[in-house]
This record gives structure tokens, C-alpha cells and sequence, in this order.
């Protein structure tokens, strides 16, 4: 078996709604349910879903910024120990927080505007390291040519950087530690087309210099599908499906894995994808039962609709659908 | 609806029961119980034998545990409406104070409608030409009204008014009139008299409001919804009216919610200095020669008025803004 | 630890440097926004230049604020004068002002102050007058500016009912006026910090009592609320006693405002991606409390701290006025438009209300211009 | 493939477009000598990234530009059914002129339909209101024809959303319900700001889907600006690229897609990871970044990312719009200066 670096095993996360009559909850909504899967250390571990299906919420279930309902989140670091994460004290999560560190979607509100670069991306080494003063500077401006800026910026506030140039940031703060993980959550999905290469380059570059683990949250399937080995697919808080990328685009077996691909506009004028998009209009409700994609399904029976479906493996490939490699 | 109409209701009850027993402390802050004080005064005339005093003491508990004693109070506010003695006046407070109570109301009413009708006009046309002569003098009269304090200002109006147009200020109606029944010519003269003290009391609130809604007007004016109006072919009036306008009114209403407590506390202090028939200069009076069950009293009726009126103002809002109402 | 191969990461694509135009610290460009606006920025000296006024007020006076006159009540304002006229009929410098004597107007049957061109009382700078101690411990007798006679007397600002000089009077109010702007939003600050903070920070049940709370003491009118409260105080009690419950009970009103403000702050930035980053690099809630939130919200404090003073000004003013906060002897500008309350006395000597009441309004609007400014400076989304 | 002969005139023509900011700290030039002209019953795709003004361009057309951006120079000639012609941009502020065009001949929908929509309005009544200040209707047939638009935009139930508030409705309803407001006149021309950037992808598809429909249906011109290769490939038939408020190549979709002749597009088209293609290691990126607004290069704007940067001719003068290839670009490669040197 190949070396797993991350596990995780029937992860809940249930937010409560409120609404009653004394502001008490109502209801939850299950924006992370019942999830497991395994990361392999050096790998890019994808997961793509649009908006409301969970991705973030996992990956700050994950980092334990969100305590997580139930389940389980083991942490295998390079010559120490597995540690369970669910439930880890404060003080330890600290040190696990070094091996595994996260790049945020916007880099414009992760970065404390009141802070110099120096203090920003040098933080968490004052923290873990205790460096200060020329130790501090020195290594910051290491990482700051790791990330293709200059050390001059060192004394600069955020407001002084371009986009592209804070995610460099965000990144070079990522990095400080040297991480084996890092999550990052729609880490270029609010740049542009141009910028966005760089960064994908740049974040490509890194895994191979330090041996990282990237797990690549993300709602653009071209980028997943460029810069990821394996992919999970969510949708409403579930992995629909679970696969390497090049089966995943090959043959995709559940059947809002295939929307989603259909969906995807492709840069190229003669590929033009006709109209198929129209076949999964959501009427805005979600069943309660049964399988959570079955009121957009152009497949789904009565069976999708009142049973649960069990989670199938094809090829090599995770599916939540009653009828996968069926359809 | 109806659930947020129970639910801001049932919050007031604890808003009212606080009130209460702060009004409760209040009566008893001064040294000494009331019936001592109310012997020493009757001493004077004549005195008060002691079988009755007895009865007095033990039908409003003195010198019983505190709590009893709040208990005889308040059971007897609420289910005899017996607010207690004015020992000054040797009367139940009942007999006394509602005409004031009801001049107080009216007249703050009055303002709130003042207020208004200056405020939501100057406000808007201060957030539309903004940087304009007429937006630098509603600025600046805004500044200026909310730093003159009422008091000064009634007091400056009075001497301009008696300086320059030889005109006597003070009450509500001329002295002829004071126990003259409503008649027309008594209605025209407490005109004459009572725009003195809406706009002295009005002037801060008025400031305060013009700067509420320029600030409102001004974030909704470049709001994408207002961009499309304009886009849609509507002239600038309508737009203006059914869009930003109309949106940053509820904030506008919502200002009940604090303007009226101020407005009731400004007329209290105008009415000192005005001598108008109103709560104030009872309720100053009352606390100076502590006739506590008077004064306290005053301050209950008031307070729970004022908490009305906001609980009125927060249903209008959530009438008029969907968005509130579906919560 | 720095054994990073540098050269193995591709040459660097993006470290062409844009020109920005903000390389300027964060404090740095609030104090630029802060100068730009003009009124607020002149008000900052006005604020500044009254506080200085309320240190070192013994130096400005020229009487002693309990010294009566017997020869001066209701004395009206005199002016100050530039020259002299000689006997010759030439002109010399000489600041002064025209001395005043009291005639009986024999057609109102009253008696009224004219000016005696005889009396000419000579002023200057650095005039030496009654002792006193600057700070509270420098002995002196210097006065800024007065009669160069230790024996005249000028009332700038007219005098009272007693004949106490008025402009004196209202520069040693300023030290207690002011200073109960100040100590009232110091407890305000205490309190709001403290409760907002827990509010936010903690949330849940606690927060919600504390909201609860915060409505209840905002939806009541506040003035019969401290009428009541500041009635208690007993008429005996010495006046710095006086003094700190009426500081206390005024700061009743501050608090509510700053500690929605602190929560308000709390909870949005619990949830900034930058406190969360902050947290992941390591920090305890103590170090993000401090180093990141704190400084986030610092600038929005001071501007609101601004805005409140003005608030338990006009509050301290109010209850003076009625009679029911600090009593006199004590001087502040409230108690001085006590003197003002009926509109015999306005008519009598229109200097009574004018001249606290100008002072009054000069202080709140300096600092309503002040606080705006910062305010405004504060806000990186204002323009 | 040579160029599309256009049968008719163009509906809009805009010939030298400059619209500028003038900002505390200098003037922002957002547009910057815009030529174009929109053609009725096509699609033209306006690309550009973040900042390129692509969408202060397409403001400028219906005058909605806010302060402090004004429209300092250009002509914008739209052409009405009649065939009569007005210049937008010198038309006044507010007049009844501009005011008849806008939604009624020109109609726009924007990239936030939550913001966009009015909050506290019901979404019958904001269409309905379009209707009744450009035709003379009664409510009640206003209200009738709004209900049909809202059914032909695809959202269930009609009647029932006709009384619905923006925050009842998902995001791809509150897109649909824009479109039926903008359509409810019956626009000669759609302009379509960004309009499925807030959305997923399948709502984009469909909404892509929906404008393409009633293009044909109405046959109405649409301006579809977009950031995203893939949707002007899906959508498009002519083509404007834009970067630093400069158009630098325009093209139908294919010779744009196939054989582009701006470095720039080239390296735009290049640096896009695309689905199925071979995995490639690294994406061919561009260098550096966008110049900051006020620090705009001379010559020509994105020689300082340019790999055929030509010191001496390309940062003297700006590079004139030159048929090319099967497109027209803006770029000194394709002029004689630089085939001499």
C-alpha cells in the first residue's frame, strides 16, 4: 500500500439552523456527511464541487478550524507518529499546524493589512522557532525568492502587492514552516487567467523542491483536472466520487460527475457542447431521503429516491450512485 | 410574521420586568423610608395618627424583606393600577400625572413627525448633491444641532423671542387659557406655543437623522440594484424613490427605536426650562423634595411608553422590509 | 534549516515591482486621510488647545473663581482697547480696558453699568495675581494675561449675580467638564471593552444576555433614568464624591454604545481569514487578541471614544443645570448655566447663557469634527 | 477564412472611446481608444481580464459609468429600427433621448443578480416597471407579459415568482429573472456584463444555454463580456480582446481561437488549462502582471510582458489596428516597421 499521509474516516459535519420560536435550532444542515478517503503523501489530491457542496467546510474540518460532528481525521507525518486530529488539544494542534498549513481562497483578507510582510509571512517561525531579528529576516527573505518575490518587500504592508503577488505571499507563509501538507482552499480561483498559471507553476515547482502533499480544493474543473493526480468529486456535503483524474475524465461514472463535465465550457470554438446542460434543472429542494442528486438526475427511479445509495468501487474508482457502471 | 411579532413581544418581558426594578431601586435610594419622611412632612400640619400609618406600612410591606416589598409594589401597579402616594401633594399619584404623561407623549410624537419631515428630506437631497453648498449646510447644521444641548437652545430661543419680538415664552397655552375649555381660539394659541418646544427638542434629533440617512443614501446609491434601474430606462426621480431611497429608509425607521428615548428625555429637560405642563418639571420636582413613589412612577410610565414605542417601530420595519419579516 | 536549494525553484515570473501608490504603513495613511480633512484636523488643535486650557487653567484666570464683588454684580462685559489717548491728544499703544461705574437710570428706576472713560485698567501678559499652584504643585503668580495691577479687576465676560468674573469661572469649568468627557469614557471604555469583548468572543448564552442587557439600558430615555439616580446623591456629600458618581452615573449611557461597537468588531473579525491564518501560524487567543484584533479595531475605538465625550459632556451639563448633579461651589460649565436659568436673569445679563454656552458648543463641536475625522480615516472603504 | 461581410450597418458603432477616471491620485484611463462595432443578431464576446475596462466600456454604451469616470472623447452611434442615428455618448445626462433607449432598445444584465436586483422589491414589479415606462400598457397586460417572460426564461411557477423578493430565489433564478427583465422590451441589443461569473457551472451552462436562445429568437445582438476562454468559445461569433482599456485584436471566434495574431491572445489561449488535452507539466504563463493603472507603459501597454518585446519601436508609439491573418490586431509584428527590421 502505497504511503498514506492523511485518513479520513466517516467525517460529519452538521451545522445547526435556527429558527424556532426561542432562536433554538431547527434543523442542521449536513455540509459535510459521512465522508472517508485516503491522501498519498506526495500526491495532489483534488476536490472540485460548486458552491454549497461542502468542499471548503471539509478542508477546515480537516485543519481543525472546525470542530467536526463525528469521524475521524489521522495525520501520518514524516518519522513521527499518526495522530488523531478530531478532538486534538489546543496545544498540540499547534505543532501538528507546522506540518500541515493552508493557503486561503482571497488573499486580500488572509493577509492582516496592519502587518509588514516580514511579520506576516514570519510569524508562525517567530512562533515555532522562536527566530527574531536578522534570523527572522534572513530566512523570510529565503522564502521569499522561493516564491519568485523579492527580498526587498520584506518591510512592505500588503496593500503595497498586486493579487497574484499577495497569494505569492500567502503561499511563502504556507511554506515557512516546511509543511508536508498543505490545503489549499480555491487558492487561484480568485486570480486571473494570466496570474493563475503562474501561481499553478509556482505551486507545481514547490511540490517537487520540498516533496509536498497539496490537497487542492477548487470549483474549476480544468485547473483540477491540470494539476491534480486523483480527484473527489462532492456534492451536498457527499463524495459522489472518488477517482484518478485521468479515469475520472476517461469515463466519469456517477451521473452528476458527468453534468458537471458537460457543463464545462471548453476553450475551443469547434467543441461547442450543443445543449445537454439543460437536462439537470434543480427545482431548489433536497430530498431528505434517498440519494441527494436524485431531483436533478435524468436517471433517477424510485429507488434513488428513497434509498440511500451504497458506495460501489469500479475500476479503481469510489462511486455513491445505485447505479453506477450501469448508466 | 406573526412568529417574529410573538417573539419580539415575548422579549420585551424581560426589558419590562429590568425596568421595573430599576425604577424600584430608584424609589428607594434615598435614606429612610417613605413614611418616615411622610410623618416628618405631616408632622407639620397637623400629623397623621398612628393607627393609619400602621396600615400604610404594612400595605406597601416596609420593613419587610426587600423583595416582598418590591412584590406589594408591583402587584399593586399591575392589578389595582395604585402607583403609590405623592406625599407632597398628599394625593395618589394616579390623580395626578396622567395629564402630564399624555402632554409628554404628544409632544414627543409631535417632534418624531418634526423630525421627519426635516430630516428625510434634507438627508436625501444631502446624499444626492453631495459636496454641494445646500450638503455643506445640512452638514453643517447637523454638527450644530447636535451640539447645542436642548436646554441651552430653549433657552435661546426664549430670549431671542422675548428680546426680539417681545413675546413671553413658557407653557403650552397663554395664561387665559390655561383652564379655559377647548375651544378654537385655545386650539390656535397652543399652536402658537407648541412649535417652540417640537423644534427645540426636534433640532438634535433632526441632526442626528439628516446624518443617518445621508450616510444610508450614500451606500445604497452606488449599489449594482441602482445601476440597473438607470440601465432600465427610468429617469432619475423614480429611481431614486423606489430604489435607494426606499431601501435606506429602514435603517431610517429603525432610528425610532433609539430617537424616541432621547426625544422623551429632551422634552423632559425642555419642559423644565419651558415650564411646560408636562412630566418634566413634575418629575424634577418630585426628586428634588423626594416624593420617591411620584418620581418613580413617573420614570416606570415613561420607560415602559418608550419600550412600547420601539416594539411599535420594530413591527413597522419588519411590515415594511420583506427581508426581516421572512427571517 | 536554510538548506533550501534556491536555484532548483523556477527564475522568478512575477517580481516585476508595480508601482503602487500605497507603500505607506497603515497608521501612516489614516494620519494622511486624517490631515485631509481640513475641519477635523483644525479641530484636533481646538481639542488640544482646550484640554491645555483645562491643565493649566490657574494660569489663565485672572481672579479667583469664588471671589465676589459687591461693586460688580451683573457687571457686563468690558472690551479690550488697543491705545490710549493721551492728554495731548496723541495715541499710545496700550492694552487696556475701560473700567466700569454704575449709574442710576433714572427713567426705569434701575441702576446700570456705563463705561468711565476716566478709568483706565492697563493689561498685559505675564501679569503677576493671586497665588496659586499650577498642576497642583509649582507654586506661582504669574497669570497669563490680566490687569497689570494685582488690585483691578476685569471681567472679560462679564460677572455674575455676586459679581464673580465669568471668564475665569468658565477656563476652571473646563477642567471639570472636560475631564468628566474624559474619565466617563475611560469607565465607558472599561466596561464596553470588557463586556463587548466576552460578548464576541465567546458568544453564545453570555452574548445574548449582554445584548439583552445593552437593549434594555438603551430603549429607556435616559434623563429620568439619571434624574432618579443622580437625585440620590445626598446634598452633603463633599464634591469630589459627587463629582465620581456623577462621572459614573453619565458613563452609564457611554458604554452600551462602545461595547456594541467591540462586539460588532469581535465577531466580524473572529471570522476574518487573516485571524484563522493567524491562528494556524501558531497564536493563542491571548497573542490573535492582541497582535491582530486590537490593533484591527483600535482606530475604529479611538474615533468612537472621540464621539462619546461630547456625549457625557452635554450629560454632565444637563444635570448641573438641573440642579441635580454637581452642585456649586463646584464649576463646571453646567453649574455656571445654572446661574442662567430663568429668563429674568438671560435678559438682565444675556452674558451668563452666552458664554458658558458658546464654550459648551465650541468643546462638542471641536470634538464631533474630531471624532468624524478619525472616523473617517479610520474606514478604508470611505473615500 | 476571410472576415463575415456584414449584411447591414452595425447596430452600435463606437469609433476612438476614451473614458477616464479622475481619481485623488491621478487619471485612470479605463478605456482608452475603444473601436468596435456590435452587429445585430451576433454574439460578440468582449475578453479581457480583471481591470482591462472591458466592462467600463460596455457601461459607457448606456452612459452608466459612475463619478468620477466620465467619457472624455469617442463617438457611440446606435442605430434605431428606423435607421436614424444618435450619438450616446454625446447625449445628455438623464435626457428622455437616452432614457427611451436604455432597457427599451439596449438592455444590460450584470454579473451579481443578487445585488443587481432591487432587495426589497418584488421581482414582478421591477419587471413590470421597465414595461411600463416603454410601453403604453395597462398594469394588468404589463403584468401578464412579465409572467410570460418569467416563464420563458425557464423559472417554474411564474405567476407565484412574479411575487417573489431577489433572497427567495438561487442564484441561476435570480440570473433568469435579469434576463427577463432585460428582454421584457424586447431589446435590439443585450449586453451581458460578466453575467455567469457568481454562478456554478451547470447554472452557467444553462444560462449560457438561455441567452443563446433568445438571441436567435428575438434576433437581437448581445455584448457578452466575459474573463472566461471557454465561455466565448461556447458563445461567441465575433471576438474583442481587450488588455489595459485598449481593444488589441478582434476577430470572429475561429480565427481568433485558431489562429490569433496578438501576442497577448496567443499567450492567453496558452497560459488556460484545458480539459482533456494532454497534461502538460507547466502552464505556459505570461510574464510579470498587469501595470498598475497610473503607471501605464508607453508605446505599446503590454510590451512589458511581451516575448517579442522590440526595444525602440514598441515602447515609442502605439501600435495601430492592422488587418492581419484572418483579424485585425494592434500590434508592431505586423507592420512593415518591424518586417523591415
Amino acid at each position: 500500500m502505497a504511503d498514506t499521509i492523511l485518513q479520513v474516516r466517516d467525517l460529519v459535519m452538521h451545522f445547526p439552523i435556527g429558527g424556532g420560536f426561542f432562536g433554538e435550532p431547527t434543523d442542521v444542515v449536513r455540509a459535510v456527511d459521512d465522508i472517508s478517503f485516503d491522501v498519498l503523501r506526495g500526491e495532489t489530491f483534488g476536490v472540485v464541487g460548486e458552491s454549497g457542496s461542502g468542499k471548503t467546510t471539509l478542508g477546515r474540518c480537516i485543519m481543525q478550524i472546525l470542530n467536526p460532528t463525528d469521524g475521524s481525521i489521522t495525520f501520518h507525518a514524516k518519522s513521527k507518529a499518526p495522530v488523531e486530529l478530531v478532538g486534538c488539544e489546543k496545544k498540540q494542534l499547534r505543532d501538528i499546524w507546522q506540518d500541515m498549513r493552508m493557503v486561503f481562497q482571497d488573499p486580500q483578507s488572509s493577509l492582516n493589512p496592519r502587518l509588514r510582510v516580514i511579520d506576516l509571512v514570519g510569524q508562525c517561525l517567530r512562533k515555532a522557532e522562536g527566530l527574531t531579528g536578522q534570523a527572522l529576516a534572513d530566512r523570510v527573505s529565503v522564502l521569499l525568492e522561493q516564491v519568485g518575490l523579492r527580498k526587498e518587500f520584506l518591510l512592505r504592508f500588503p496593500n503595497a502587492f498586486s493579487g497574484g503577488q499577495r497569494q505569492r505571499l500567502g503561499i511563502a507563509r504556507a511554506l515557512a514552516t516546511q509543511p508536508e501538507l498543505i490545503i489549499a482552499d480555491e487558492a487561484v480561483s480568485a486570480l486571473d487567467v494570466s496570474i493563475q498559471a503562474q501561481t499553478l507553476n509556482l505551486l507545481q515547482d514547490l511540490q517537487e523542491a520540498f516533496d509536498l502533499t497539496y490537497i487542492f480544493i477548487a470549483h474549476d474543473i480544468a485547473v483540477v483536472e491540470h494539476f491534480c493526480d486523483r480527484i473527489a468529486v462532492m456534492y451536498l456535503g457527499q463524495v459522489v466520487e472518488l477517482s484518478t483524474t485521468y479515469e475520472l475524465f476517461r469515463d466519469p461514472k456517477h451521473p452528476y460527475t458527468r453534468a458537471l463535465l458537460d457543463a464545462v465550457p471548453i476553450p475551443d470554438p469547434r467543441a461547442r457542447r450543443g445543449k445537454r446542460a439543460t437536462a439537470v434543472v434543480s427545482d431548489g429542494t433536497v430530498a431528505k431521503t434517498g440519494c441527494r442528486f436524485a431531483s436533478r438526475c435524468p436517471h433517477a427511479t424510485d429507488l434513488c429516491r428513497n434509498t440511500k445509495p451504497p458506495r460501489k468501487r469500479i475500476n479503481g474508482t469510489d462511486v455513491l450512485c445505485h447505479f453506477a457502471g450501469a448508466i | 410574521m406573526l412568529g417574529y411579532v410573538y417573539r419580539r413581544i415575548l422579549y420585551m418581558i424581560p426589558t419590562v420586568f429590568l425596568v421595573s426594578i430599576v425604577t424600584f431601586i430608584i424609589i428607594q435610594l434615598p435614606p429612610g423610608d417613605y413614611l418616615d419622611t411622610l410623618a416628618a412632612e405631616l408632622s407639620d400640619s397637623g400629623g397623621l395618627d398612628s393607627g393609619t400609618l400602621e396600615a400604610l406600612r404594612d400595605q406597601y410591606g416596609l420593613g419587610q424583606p426587600m423583595y416582598v416589598q418590591y412584590w406589594k409594589w408591583i402587584t399593586g401597579i399591575l392589578f389595582h393600577g395604585d402607583f403609590g402616594l405623592s406625599f407632597e401633594k398628599n394625593l395618589p399619584v394616579n390623580d395626578l400625572i396622567w395629564d402630564r404623561l399624555g402632554w409628554t407623549f404628544a409632544i414627543s410624537l409631535l417632534t418624531l413627525l418634526f423630525i421627519w419631515a426635516v430630516a428625510l428630506p434634507i438627508g436625501i437631497y444631502s446624499a444626492v448633491r453631495k459636496y454641494s453648498v445646500g450638503d455643506y449646510a445640512a452638514t453643517f447644521f447637523g454638527f450644530i444641532g447636535l451640539a447645542v444641548p436642548n436646554f441651552l437652545l430653549a433657552l435661546v430661543m426664549m430670549y431671542v423671542a422675548f428680546k426680539y419680538f417681545g413675546q413671553s415664552v413658557g407653557g403650552l397655552v397663554s395664561p387665559e387659557y390655561i383652564d379655559a375649555p377647548w375651544t378654537w381660539d385655545k386650539i390656535v394659541d397652543l399652536l402658537k406655543h407648541i412649535w417652540m418646544p417640537i423644534v427645540v427638542v426636534g433640532t438634535s434629533g433632526a441632526a442626528a437623522l439628516i446624518r443617518i440617512m445621508r450616510a444610508n443614501l450614500l451606500d445604497e446609491l452606488y449599489r449594482p440594484y441602482v445601476v440597473t434601474a438607470r440601465a432600465k430606462g427610468m429617469s432619475e426621480f423614480q429611481l431614486l424613490m423606489r430604489y435607494p431611497v426606499r431601501v435606506a429608509l429602514n435603517p431610517f425607521i429603525s432610528t425610532i427605536g433609539w430617537i424616541l428615548p432621547t426625544l422623551v428625555s429632551g422634552e423632559i429637560i425642555v419642559a423644565v426650562v419651558m415650564n411646560l405642563p408636562t412630566t418634566g418639571p413634575m418629575l424634577l420636582r418630585a426628586l428634588l423634595v423626594q416624593d420617591m413613589y411620584l418620581a418613580g412612577s413617573l420614570i416606570l410610565i415613561v420607560s415602559l411608553l418608550t419600550v412600547l414605542g420601539t416594539l411599535i417601530s420594530d413591527l413597522l420595519l419588519a411590515w415594511i422590509d420583506p427581508r426581516i419579516r421572512y427571517q | 534549516m536554510t538548506d533550501i536549494p534556491v536555484e532548483k525553484i523556477s527564475p522568478t515570473e512575477g517580481d516585476d515591482d508595480v508601482q503602487m501608490p500605497a507603500l505607506l504603513g497603515p497608521w501612516a495613511l489614516m494620519w494622511r486621510k486624517f490631515r485631509r480633512h481640513r475641519v477635523a484636523y483644525a479641530s484636533l488643535w481646538v481639542v488640544v488647545l482646550i484640554y491645555l486650557l483645562a491643565l493649566f487653567g490657574e494660569f489663565f484666570t485672572t481672579t479667583e473663581i469664588g471671589e465676589t464683588n459687591v461693586r460688580a454684580p451683573f457687571a457686563p462685559p468690558m472690551g479690550i482697547s488697543l491705545f490710549v489717548e493721551n492728554e495731548d491728544g496723541s495715541t499710545d499703544f496700550q492694552l487696556h480696558a475701560k473700567g466700569l461705574k454704575l449709574e442710576l437710570d433714572r427713567e426705569a428706576m434701575r441702576r446700570t453699568f456705563v463705561e468711565d472713560p476716566d478709568k483706565i485698567i492697563p493689561l498685559g501678559f505675564f501679569v503677576e495675581g493671586y497665588a496659586y499652584e499650577l498642576l497642583g504643585f509649582i507654586p506661582m503668580e504669574t497669570h497669563f494675561f490680566g490687569p497689570k495691577n494685582k488690585r483691578d479687576r476685569v471681567y472679560f465676560w462679564g460677572a455674575d449675580r455676586l459679581g464673580r468674573d465669568i471668564y475665569s469661572r468658565i477656563i476652571m469649568g473646563t477642567r471639570i467638564s472636560m475631564s468628566i468627557g474624559l474619565v466617563g469614557v475611560v469607565v465607558s471604555l472599561f466596561i464596553g471593552i470588557s463586556l463587548g469583548g466576552i460578548s464576541g468572543y465567546y458568544g453564545g448564552w453570555i452574548d445574548n444576555v449582554i445584548q439583552r442587557i445593552i437593549e434594555f439600558i438603551r430603549s429607556i430615555p435616559t434623563i429620568p433614568l439619571w434624574m432618579g439616580l443622580a437625585a440620590a446623591i445626598p446634598l452633603g456629600w463633599p464634591p469630589i464624591r459627587t463629582y465620581f458618581v456623577v462621572t459614573l452615573i453619565v458613563s452609564m449611557i457611554g458604554w452600551t454604545g462602545l461595547a456594541r461597537e467591540v462586539r460588532g468588531k469581535f465577531l466580524s473579525l473572529r471570522n476574518e481569514d487573516f485571524i484563522t491564518a493567524a491562528r494556524l501560524d501558531g497564536l493563542t487567543d491571548w497573542e490573535i487578541i492582541w497582535k491582530h484584533m486590537v490593533p484591527s479595531f483600535s482606530s475604529h475605538i479611538i474615533a468612537s471614544l472621540t464621539l462619546a465625550v461630547p456625549l457625557m459632556i452635554l450629560a454632565e451639563t444637563s444635570l448641573s443645570f438641573l440642579g441635580i448633579g454637581l452642585q456649586p461651589p463646584t464649576v463646571s460649565w453646567g453649574t455656571l448655566l445654572k446661574e442662567a436659568q430663568n429668563i429674568r436673569t438671560i435678559i438682565q445679563a444675556p452674558w451668563l447663557l452666552i458664554a458658558p454656552g458658546t464654550m459648551i458648543v465650541v468643546a462638542v463641536l471641536a470634538l464631533n469634527f474630531l471624532g468624524d475625522g478619525l472616523r473617517d480615516a479610520a474606514d478604508p472603504n470611505a473615500h | 477564412m476571410p472576415l463575415i461581410q456584414m449584411p447591414t450597418d452595425p447596430l452600435v458603432e463606437i469609433r476612438d472611446l476614451q473614458t477616464h477616471f479622475f481619481t485623488d491620485d491621478g487619471v485612470v484611463k479605463a478605456v482608452d481608444g475603444v473601436d468596435l462595432d456590435v452587429h445585430a443578431n451576433r454574439t460578440l464576446c468582449i475578453l479581457g481580464e480583471s481591470g482591462c475596462g472591458k466592462s467600463i466600456m460596455a457601461r459607457s454604451i448606456l452612459r452608466i459609468v459612475d463619478a468620477p469616470g466620465r467619457i472624455v472623447n469617442g463617438s457611440i452611434t446606435y442605430r434605431n429600427a428606423g435607421g436614424e442615428t444618435i450619438d450616446l455618448a454625446k447625449a445628455r445626462h438623464g435626457s428622455r433621448a437616452l432614457r427611451a433607449i436604455r432597457g427599451q432598445d439596449i438592455a444590460m444584465i450584470f454579473q451579481e443578480p443578487m445585488s443587481s436586483l432591487g432587495p426589497i422589491q418584488k421581482i414582478g414589479k421591477q419587471i413590470t416597471e421597465t414595461i411600463l415606462s416603454h410601453r403604453p400598457m395597462s398594469k394588468a397586460e404589463a403584468k401578464e407579459t412579465a409572467i410570460e417572460m418569467l416563464d420563458r426564461v425557464g423559472i417554474p411557477k411564474p405567476a407565484e415568482r412574479f411575487e417573489a423578493y431577489a433572497f427567495e430565489l438561487s442564484g441561476g433564478m435570480r440570473q433568469r429573472a435579469m434576463i427577463a427583465m432585460a428582454l421584457s422590451c424586447q431589446p435590439r441589443l443585450l449586453i451581458a456584463d460578466e453575467p455567469t461569473t457568481a454562478l456554478d457551472v451547470t447554472t452557467q451552462a444553462q444560462i449560457l444555454d438561455l441567452i443563446a436562445e433568445l438571441k436567435d429568437e428575438f434576433q437581437m445582438g448581445v455584448m457578452l463580456i466575459t474573463h472566461d476562454l471557454g465561455v466565448v468559445a461556447e458563445v461567441a461569433e465575433d471576438v474583442a480582446v481587450m488588455y489595459m482599456g485598449k481593444v488589441v485584436e478582434t476577430g470572429d471566434v475561429y480565427s481568433i481561437f485558431e489562429n490569433p495574431q496578438h501576442p497577448y491572445t496567443k499567450a492567453l489561449l496558452a497560459s488556460v488549462p484545458r480539459m482533456g488535452a494532454k497534461r502538460q507539466r507547466r502552464l505556459p504563463a505570461i510574464r510579470g502582471m498587469v501595470p498598475h493603472p497610473l503607471a501605464r507603459p508607453s508605446g505599446c501597454t503590454f510590451r512589458t510582458r511581451c516575448d517579442h518585446f522590440m526595444p525602440g519601436i514598441c515602447d515609442v508609439a502605439e501600435p495601430p489596428m492592422i488587418a492581419t491573418g484572418d483579424s485585425r490586431a494592434a500590434c508592431f509584428l505586423h507592420t512593415e516597421v518591424a518586417q523591415d527590421g
